[in-house]
C-alpha cells in the first residue's frame, strides 16, 4: 500500500471514530481529530521533499471503464497540502480553546476531520470525478460546520444557503467535467489532451469554472459566503477564508497545470476573458461592500471575496499571459496569491475570534474599541495581518504576490488594460476598509462593556496566532538562500525568471503604493476617534452596506420563482393531469363499474337468464362465428 | 333405430326445457330439479356419441364417455346432497325459499 | 332399440321435463321428474349402456328424489303463487331456450347424421384375451352378450382409479358439509343473514 | 434452492394466518431471506448457476415457473428485496389486533416482489408482480391514513390501467418474436420485426412507466405513499416500484429498434419526472407526499441511464445498464429509510407537516443523523450509494458524445437532468431544516429518540448506503459481464 494514502486515512479515521464512538466524550474526540491533522501535517512535510509515487484504487469498474481514486503527488498538490494542513492544523489547535466549552465539541471535531479529509481529495485528486467527489464532501462539511449551532435559525438557514448555491454552481461544473470528458479524451489529469479552440471548449471551460463560481463564491455566487460566518469563526477561518474557497481557484489552476506549457490555451479564448471579468467584478463589488460593514467577520469575509476576485482574475489572464519559458505568469501569480493570502487570511479570522471571544461573543466593532491597550499579542497579530492584506511593500507576503496579479494584469508592451484599473481601484479600497476595521476595533475607548472586560486570551490561542503572523510575513520571502515558498512547494512566478520591463514594474509600484497610501490616509482622517460610522448616512455607501440589494433580490426571483411557477405546475399536476386525465379515466371506469352493479340486482332469475344469454353468445361466438 | 341427431335433438330439449325452468320458476327447489334434469340431458349426449363413436380397436361402445357420466352422477348426488342442505339451512334463517325474496347478491 | 320405442320413451322424458316446468306445486314437480328420469333410463337402456340405465334410476329416480320429497314434505312449501312472474322473464325465458334449440338444430344441420352400428361383439373378443386364455368379458362377448358392468369395471379401476378416489373423497367432504349444515343451533345457522 | 426465498415468507404468512406469533414469525422469516439472499449472491459471484429451477405448469403455450438469477441484475435487485424487506418488516409498527392483515401482507408484497426479481419466465415475471399489489391495495385501503379510500383507488386504477397496458404490449412481443415458450432465453433469442417494434416499444414504455411512476402517468404515487402505511412504502417505493425499470432493462434487446425511435419521447417524459415533479416536491407541505413526490422524480435518472443505453446500445455504452442498476439498488435503500424514518417522526411528535416541526435534533439526535444520512444519500452525496449511481448515469449520457454532430437529445437530457440536483436539494434540506433544525418547537420537545431496536433496520439500510457508496466496485462486481481490467485508464477509446 501507497504511504500517502494516509493522508486521507487518518482524517476520515478519526471522523468515523468520533462518530461512531467518542460522541460523548468530546475531549477525546478533540484530541482523536487533533492527532490526526497533526500526523498529516508531519505526513505532507514529510512528502513534500520525497518522492513519493502516484497511487490509483479503482473505484467504480465496469468493464475497461475505471472510475478511480488516485492520488497526484506532484508540486502543486504537495504545496496546496502543506497549506491545507498547516492551516489545518493551526486551526484545530485554536479551536481547542475556542471551543472548549461548546456542547457538542465532539461533532465539531468530527465535521473538521470530515472537511480534512475532503479537501485532502480535492489537493490530492488525480482525476475530475475524483475531484468532484470530494468536491461535494468539502461542501458537505461546511454545511454541517456553517449549521453548527443548528439550533439558531440564521445558522441553519446560512448552511443550507451555502450548499444551494454550490450545488448550482456544481450543476454547472459536472456538465463542463462530462463535456471536457470527451474533448480532451480523459477525465485523468495527467491524460488529457489539449482540445482544438472552439465553442465548445470555450462552454467547457466556462462550464467548469462554475464550479469555482460557486465554491470561491464569486459574482453572482457570492451570497452564500458572508452567511456562511454564522459557523464558529476557527471554522471561518479554515473553510471559508483559507483553504475550501481557494479550491474552485486550485481547480481552475490545477486544470491548466495537468496541460503543462500549453495550459494557458485553455483561457485564451472568450472564456478567460469572462472569468478574468467575473474575478474582478467581484473584487470590485466585495471590496465596496467591506467600507461599510460593521460585523468584524463580515468585514473579513468580503476582504475574502475581494482577494479571491483577484486570484479568479489571474487565472482567467493566462490567456493573455501566455507562456514565458515554461511559465504562465497570469496563472502562477493566481495560485501564489492563494499560497500567500490562505496564512494571512486565517491569521486575521483567528485574530478575529480571539477577539470576539474575549468581548464575550460580541462581533460587532462599533460596540468594541480600544482593544490594544487590553490584548497587546492579539493586536500585534491582527496588525500583522493587516499590513499582509494592504500589501505593505517589502515587508508583508501579501505585497510580493498582488505585485505579480497587478503585473498581469497589463498589456505585453506594459500598457494598462481595464483589469489594472479596476484591479489598482481595489487595492486603494483594501487598506481602506482595513484600516477603518483596526482603527475603529483598536483604538479609541471601549464602547460596550464586553469590550471593557476583554483581556489576552490563553496560550493555546496566541500559539497560532504567532506561527501564523511569522508565515504572514515571511512566505513569500526569498532572499539570500532562504526561498520559503520552495520550501511549501509553492507555485511562485518569481521563480521563472521572467523579468518584466522595469516601466511596467514602477507603474505597478508606483500605483499600488499610492492606493495604499491614499486607502490608509483617508480611513485614518474619517475614522480616527470616532463613535459611529460617518459615511453611514450616505445614499451610495448605504447602497454598499446593503450589499447591493443582491440578496433581497435574489430572494424575490426565489420567491416568486417558488410561489409562481411551482404553484402553475402543482395546478397543472393536480388539474389537468390528475383531474382530467386521470379523472376521466376513473369517472368512466366508476360509471361502467356502477352499471355493473345495477345488473347485479341479486335475483337468481335475472342471473340465470344472463347465465342462459352467455351460453347462446358463448356457442355462437365458438361454432357459428368462427367458422 | 333411432339417429344420432335424434338423440342430441332429444338431449337438447330437455336441456332447454331445464334451461326454461331454472329462468322461469321461483321456487328454488324446482329450480334445483330443472338444474338436475338439465345435467341428465347432458348425460344423454355424453352416452349417446359413447355408442355411435365406437372404440375404433375393438368396434365396443367408447366407455370413457360412460366414465363421464358416472362421474357427473356421483357429483350430482353430491351437490344435490350440500344443496338441499343449504336450503334447509337457508329456509331457518328466512322462513322462504322463493328466489324473489332472496336477494343478498345485490351489488 | 326399435325407432317406435325410442320415440315413446323421449315422448315420457320430455313430456315429464315439461310438466316438471310447468306444475306449480313441488310435490307435482318432483314426480314428473321421476317420470321424465325413468324415460331417460330406458334412452340409455337403449344405448347399450345398461348400467349406467340402471344408476340412473337407483340414483335419480331412487335416492334423489326421496331426497327432495322429504325437504319438500320438512319444509311444508305450498304452491306458487300465480302470475308473479314478470312477462319479459316469461317471454326470456321461452326465448332463451328456442333460439338454443335453434342452435343446436343449426349444428345438427350441418353436420353428419349417424345411424348406429351393430356391436361386433365376438370380433372384439379377441381384444380381451389375456395371453391367449379366455377372460370373463372375452367369454361373455362371444356369448353374444355385451358385458356393460365389467367393461366399465374394468375401466374405472384402471384408468379411472384416481378420479374415482377424488370423487370417493369428494363424497366425504359433502357428507361432512351436510352434517355440520344441518346442525340445528350452531351460530351459523341460527344468526340470521342481513336482517 | 431460490424458490426459498419465495416460500419463506409465504410460509410465514399462512403460519401467521394460522395462528403463530405475528411479528416474531415475520422478522424471522425475512432474516432467514436476508442471510439466504446474501448467500446466494456470494454463490453466485463464484459460479454463475445458483439452484435455478423450473417446473413446467402449461404446456402450450409453455409456460413454466422458472426461477433462477438470471444475471447480475437480477441478484442486485434480489439483494435489494431482501434487504428492504426485512427492514420494512422490522421497522413497521402494527396496529393493535390487525396482525393478521398487516405482517402477512407484508411478507406477500416480499414474495411477490422477490419473485418477480427471480423469475425467467416472462409469465410468471408479469403475475408475480400482480400478486405483490393486491396486498398492496388492502394494505393502503385498510391500514393506510389520511385519505386513504382515494388513495388506494387512485393506485388501483392507475396500476390496473398500466399492468393492462402493459400486458398488450407483452402478448403483442410474444407473438411478434415468434417465440414458443416465455422464457427469457428463448424470448431474448427472437428478433422482432422493426415496425412491431416502435408499437411494442411504446406499449412498454407507457405500460412499464406506469408502474414505475414515469411522467405523466405519475400521480397516483405521492398520495399512495403518503396514505400507505410505512412499510408498504417502504416494500413499494424501494421494491415493488423497481419491477418496471427491471422489465424495460429486461426485455430491452428485443425492441432496442423501437425504443431507440422513442428516445425524444422518453427524454421528454424523464424531464417531467425530474423537473416537473421536482418543483412539484419543492411545493410539497407534508414530509411524506414530499417524499413520495421525491421518489417519483429520483425515477427520471434511472430512465435517463435507460434512454443514453437505448441511443447506442449496450456494447458501446456498457455504463447505461450498470448506472441504472446501482441507482435502482441505490434509490431503493434511500427512499425505504427515508420512509422508515419519517414513520418514526411521525410516531415521535404525532405530525408530518412541515411547518409544525422544527429542532427535533435537539430531543433525537440518532433519528437525525439517520435522517440526515439518508437525506444526504437522497440528495446524491458522494460516498453514499446514490451518488455512484447517479455519477454513472450522467457519465453514461455523455459516453457516446460525438462533438462534432452537436448535441443530440440524450446530451440535452443529462444536462437538464443535472438541475434535478439542485432541485432535490431544494427540498431534500427545507424539510431537514425545517424539521431537525432550528428552534425546538412545542411538538418536538419531549420527542422520543430511536431506541436500540428502532435503529436497527435504519442501520443495516445505512451500511448498505455507505457500502455502495464508498466501493460502488462492490456492486458493480455482479453487473459487469467480464473481469474488470486492472489498465489505469478512467475511460476506453471513443
Amino acid at each position: 500500500m501507497n504511504e500517502a494514502w494516509f493522508l486521507l486515512i487518518f482524517p476520515l479515521a478519526s471522523a468515523v471514530l468520533i462518530q461512531l464512538r467518542f460522541k460523548r466524550t468530546p475531549n477525546i474526540a478533540a484530541a482523536i481529530s487533533v492527532t490526526s491533522v497533526l500526523l498529516t501535517l508531519l505526513l505532507s512535510i514529510i512528502f513534500s521533499h520525497t518522492v513519493v509515487e502516484p497511487a490509483t484504487f479503482n473505484w467504480a469498474s465496469i468493464g475497461d471503464f475505471n472510475l478511480q481514486i488516485g492520488l497526484q503527488m506532484d508540486g502543486l498538490s504537495k504545496g496546496m497540502m502543506l497549506v491545507v494542513t498547516g492551516v489545518g492544523a493551526l486551526v484545530h489547535i485554536f479551536s481547542l480553546a475556542y471551543m472548549k466549552d461548546d456542547e457538542s465539541k465532539a461533532r465539531y471535531f468530527c465535521g473538521l476531520s470530515i472537511f480534512m479529509f475532503s479537501m485532502t481529495g480535492i489537493v490530492l485528486a488525480n482525476n475530475f470525478v475524483m475531484m468532484f467527489i470530494f468536491w461535494e464532501l468539502v461542501g458537505f462539511s461546511s454545511y454541517l460546520l456553517i449549521g453548527h449551532w443548528y439550533q439558531k435559525d440564521s445558522a441553519a438557514e446560512a448552511a443550507k444557503k451555502a450548499f444551494l448555491v454550490n450545488r448550482i454552481g456544481d450543476f454547472g461544473f459536472l456538465i463542463g467535467i462530462l463535456m471536457l470528458w470527451t474533448l480532451a479524451g480523459s477525465l485523468v489529469f495527467d491524460d488529457m489532451t489539449l482540445p482544438a479552440q472552439g465553442p465548445l471548449l470555450t462552454a467547457a471551460v466556462l462550464l467548469v469554472f462554475c464550479g469555482a463560481l460557486g465554491k470561491s463564491a464569486q459574482f453572482p455566487l457570492h451570497v452564500w459566503l458572508p452567511d456562511a460566518m454564522e459557523g464558529p469563526t476557527p471554522v471561518s477561518a479554515l473553510i471559508h477564508a483559507a483553504t475550501m474557497v481557494a479550491a474552485g481557484v486550485y481547480m481552475l489552476f490545477r486544470l491548466q497545470f495537468s496541460f503543462g506549457h500549453e495550459g494557458w490555451q485553455l483561457f485564451a479564448n472568450n472564456a478567460g476573458e469572462i472569468i478574468a471579468w467575473v474575478g474582478v467584478i467581484t473584487s470590485l463589488l466585495a471590496a465596496l461592500m467591506a467600507t461599510q460593514q460593521d460585523d468584524i467577520k463580515k468585514v473579513l469575509a468580503y476582504s475574502t471575496l475581494s482577494q479571491l476576485g483577484y486570484m479568479i482574475m489571474a487565472i482567467g489572464l493566462a490567456g493573455h499571459s501566455g507562456d514565458h519559458g515554461g511559465h504562465n505568469m497570469a496563472g502562477e501569480s493566481g495560485m501564489f496569491h492563494l499560497y500567500t493570502h490562505a496564512w494571512f487570511k486565517a491569521l486575521l479570522f483567528l485574530g478575529s475570534g480571539a477577539i470576539i471571544y474575549a468581548c464575550h461573543h460580541e462581533q460587532n466593532i462599533w460596540k468594541m474599541g480600544g482593544l490594544a491597550k487590553r490584548m497587546k499579542a492579539t493586536t500585534l497579530t491582527f496588525a500583522i495581518g493587516t499590513l499582509a492584506l494592504m500589501a505593505v511593500p517589502y515587508l508583508v507576503s501579501g505585497f510580493y504576490s498582488k505585485e505579480e496579479i497587478l503585473l498581469s494584469t497589463l498589456t505585453a508592451e506594459g500598457e494598462p488594460t481595464p483589469f489594472f484599473l479596476i484591479a489598482a481601484f481595489v487595492a486603494f479600497l483594501t487598506p481602506f476598509y482595513m484600516t477603518r476595521l483596526f482603527v475603529v476595533t483598536f483604538f479609541g475607548k471601549a464602547r460596550s462593556h464586553g469590550a471593557e472586560e476583554a483581556k489576552e486570551v490563553n496560550n493555546l490561542m496566541l500559539l497560532p496566532l504567532l506561527i501564523l503572523s511569522i508565515l504572514a510575513i515571511a512566505s513569500a520571502f526569498r532572499f539570500g538562500g532562504i526561498d520559503v515558498p520552495a520550501l511549501f512547494q509553492a507555485i511562485d512566478p518569481r521563480a521563472g525568471g521572467h523579468h518584466p520591463d522595469s516601466r511596467a514594474v514602477g507603474l505597478v509600484m508606483g500605483t499600488s503604493f499610492a492606493a495604499l497610501l491614499g486607502g490608509v490616509g483617508l480611513a485614518f482622517f474619517l475614522y480616527k476617534g470616532r463613535d459611529t460610522d460617518p459615511l453611514a448616512n450616505n445614499a451610495l455607501f448605504k447602497i454598499f452596506r446593503n450589499k447591493f440589494y443582491l440578496d433581497e433580490l435574489y430572494l424575490k426571483l426565489v420567491r416568486v420563482f417558488q410561489d409562481c411557477v411551482a404553484a402553475i405546475i402543482h395546478f397543472f399536476d393536480e388539474f389537468i393531469i390528475n383531474g382530467l386525465l386521470v379523472g376521466g379515466l376513473s369517472r368512466s371506469a366508476a360509471g361502467l363499474g356502477n352499471l355493473f352493479r345495477r345488473m347485479q340486482s341479486g335475483n337468481l332469475q335475472v342471473y340465470s337468464l344472463l347465465f342462459g344469454g352467455g351460453i347462446l353468445l358463448v356457442i355462437y361466438l365458438t361454432v357459428f362465428f368462427t367458422r | 333405430m333411432a339417429t344420432l341427431h335424434e338423440y342430441l335433438f332429444v338431449s337438447g330439449l330437455l336441456f332447454a326445457i331445464g334451461l326454461a325452468g331454472v329462468i322461469v320458476r321461483r321456487n328454488i327447489i324446482v329450480v334445483f330439479m330443472c338444474l338436475e334434469m338439465m345435467l341428465s340431458a347432458a348425460n344423454l349426449t355424453l352416452v349417446a356419441f359413447s355408442r355411435f363413436h365406437t372404440d375404433p380397436a375393438t368396434g365396443l361402445p367408447d366407455y370413457n364417455g360412460q366414465m363421464m357420466v358416472f362421474f357427473v352422477i356421483t357429483v350430482a348426488a353430491a351437490e344435490v346432497a350440500v344443496g338441499l342442505a343449504i336450503i334447509v339451512a337457508l329456509y331457518r334463517a328466512r322462513q322462504t325459499i322463493n328466489v324473489e325474496d332472496l336477494t343478498t347478491m345485490r351489488g | 332399440m326399435h325407432s317406435l320405442a325410442f320415440y315413446l320413451f323421449s315422448a315420457i322424458a320430455v313430456a315429464g321435463a315439461v310438466c316438471l316446468v310447468t306444475f306449480r306445486s313441488p310435490v307435482t314437480s318432483a314426480m314428473s321428474m321421476v317420470v321424465s328420469f325413468l324415460g331417460l333410463a330406458a334412452l340409455f337402456v337403449g344405448l347399450n349402456a345398461f348400467f349406467v340405465g340402471v344408476i340412473q334410476v337407483l340414483v335419480y329416480a331412487g335416492a334423489i328424489m326421496v331426497l327432495f320429497i322429504f325437504i319438500i314434505m320438512l319444509l311444508d312449501l305450498n304452491s306458487e303463487e300465480r302470475s308473479k312472474t314478470c312477462p319479459a322473464l316469461l317471454v326470456a325465458s321461452l326465448l332463451i331456450p328456442a333460439l338454443f334449440m335453434c342452435q343446436l338444430l343449426g349444428v345438427l344441420q350441418s353436420t353428419e347424421n349417424e345411424s348406429p352400428k351393430a356391436l361386433p361383439l365376438t370380433t372384439a373378443a379377441a381384444h380381451f384375451e389375456l395371453d391367449g386364455k379366455e377372460t370373463k368379458i372375452s367369454q361373455s362377448l362371444k356369448g353374444g352378450d355385451l358385458p356393460d358392468v365389467h367393461l366399465l369395471g374394468e375401466k374405472l379401476f384402471t384408468r379411472y382409479n384416481f378420479p374415482l378416489q377424488v370423487v370417493g373423497v369428494l363424497l366425504l367432504v359433502a357428507t361432512i358439509g351436510v352434517v355440520s349444515l344441518s346442525k340445528k343451533g350452531s351460530d351459523r345457522t341460527a344468526k340470521p343473514a342481513d336482517q | 434452492m431460490l424458490a426459498l426465498l419465495i416460500l419463506l415468507p409465504l410460509a410465514a404468512a399462512i403460519a401467521i394466518l394460522c395462528g403463530a406469533s405475528a411479528r416474531r414469525t415475520a422478522v424471522l422469516a425475512t432474516g432467514a431471506s436476508l442471510i439466504l439472499g446474501f448467500l446466494f449472491a456470494a454463490l453466485w459471484s463464484n459460479n454463475h448457476d445458483v439452484g435455478a429451477m423450473s417446473l413446467e405448469v402449461l404446456s402450450k403455450p409453455s409456460i413454466s415457473l422458472s426461477l433462477g438469477l438470471f444475471d447480475g441484475m437480477s441478484v442486485t435487485m434480489m439483494l435489494l428485496s431482501v434487504i428492504v424487506a426485512f427492514a420494512a418488516i422490522f421497522s413497521g409498527k402494527c396496529p393493535e389486533g390487525r396482525e393478521k392483515l398487516w405482517y402477512p401482507s407484508c411478507l406477500l408484497i416480499t414474495a411477490g416482489a422477490i419473485g418477480a426479481f427471480l423469475s425467467t419466465d416472462l409469465f410468471f415475471f408479469y403475475a408475480f408482480h400482480e400478486l405483490a399489489l393486491i396486498p398492496t391495495f388492502l394494505m393502503i385501503g385498510i391500514l393506510g391514513t389520511g385519505d386513504r379510500k382515494q388513495a388506494a383507488w387512485k393506485i388501483t386504477i392507475y396500476l390496473a390501467f398500466g399492468s393492462i397496458i402493459l400486458l398488450a404490449g407483452l402478448l403483442w412481443m410474444f407473438s411478434a418474436s415468434g417465440a414458443d415458450n416465455f422464457q427469457f432465453t428463448s424470448l431474448l433469442a427472437a428478433e422482432i420485426p422493426y415496425d412491431a417494434q416502435i408499437g411494442i416499444a411504446a406499449l412498454l414504455i407507457i405500460g412499464f412507466g406506469t408502474l414505475v411512476s414515469l411522467f405523466p402517468f405519475h400521480s397516483w404515487a405521492a398520495p399512495a405513499y403518503a396514505s400507505a402505511p410505512a412499510p408498504v412504502s417502504m416494500l413499494h417505493a424501494g421494491v415493488l416500484k423497481k419491477f418496471g425499470l427491471f422489465g424495460l432493462l429486461r426485455l430491452y434487446p428485443l425492441v432496442a429498434d423501437g425504443i431507440n425511435y422513442l428516445i425524444p419521447w422518453l427524454i421528454v417524459m424523464l424531464l417531467g419526472n425530474i423537473l416537473w415533479v421536482g418543483l412539484v416536491t419543492i411545493n410539497q407541505k407534508r414530509l411524506d407526499t414530499m417524499l413520495g413526490n421525491s421518489s417519483v422524480m429520483h425515477m427520471g435518472y434511472i430512465f435517463l441511464a435507460f434512454a443514453a443505453l437505448a441511443e447506442k446500445g449496450p456494447i458501446a455504452n456498457p455504463i447505461a445498464i450498470p448506472a441504472a442498476v446501482v441507482l435502482m439498488f441505490a434509490h431503493g435503500i434511500s427512499i425505504a429509510m427515508l420512509f422508515g424514518l419519517s414513520d418514526r417522526i411521525k410516531q415521535a411528535t404525532g405530525t408530518l407537516e412541515l411547518r409544525e416541526l422544527g429542532g427535533l435534533a435537539k430531543a433525537a439526535p440518532r433519528l437525525a443523523f439517520l435522517f440526515g444520512l439518508a437525506a444526504m444519500a437522497s440528495i446524491g452525496l458522494p460516498g453514499l450509494a446514490n451518488f455512484s449511481g447517479e455519477i454513472m448515469v450522467f457519465l453514461s449520457g455523455f459516453k457516446n458524445w460525438v462533438p462534432e454532430e452537436g448535441l443530440s437529445p440524450v446530451q440535452w437530457g443529462t444536462i437538464l437532468a443535472l438541475w434535478g440536483l439542485v432541485i432535490s436539494a431544494v427540498y431534500m434540506l427545507r424539510a431537514f431544516r425545517k424539521i431537525f433544525q432550528g428552534p425546538v418547537v412545542p411538538t418536538t420537545e419531549n420527542a422520543d429518540d430511536l431506541n436500540c431496536c428502532d435503529r436497527m433496520p435504519a442501520v443495516i439500510l445505512a451500511v448498505a448506503l455507505l457500502v455502495v457508496g464508498l466501493y460502488p466496485n462492490s456492486l458493480l462486481n455482479f453487473l459487469t459481464p467480464s473481469e474488470p481490467t486492472n489498465a489505469p485508464i478512467t475511460q476506453s477509446d471513443n
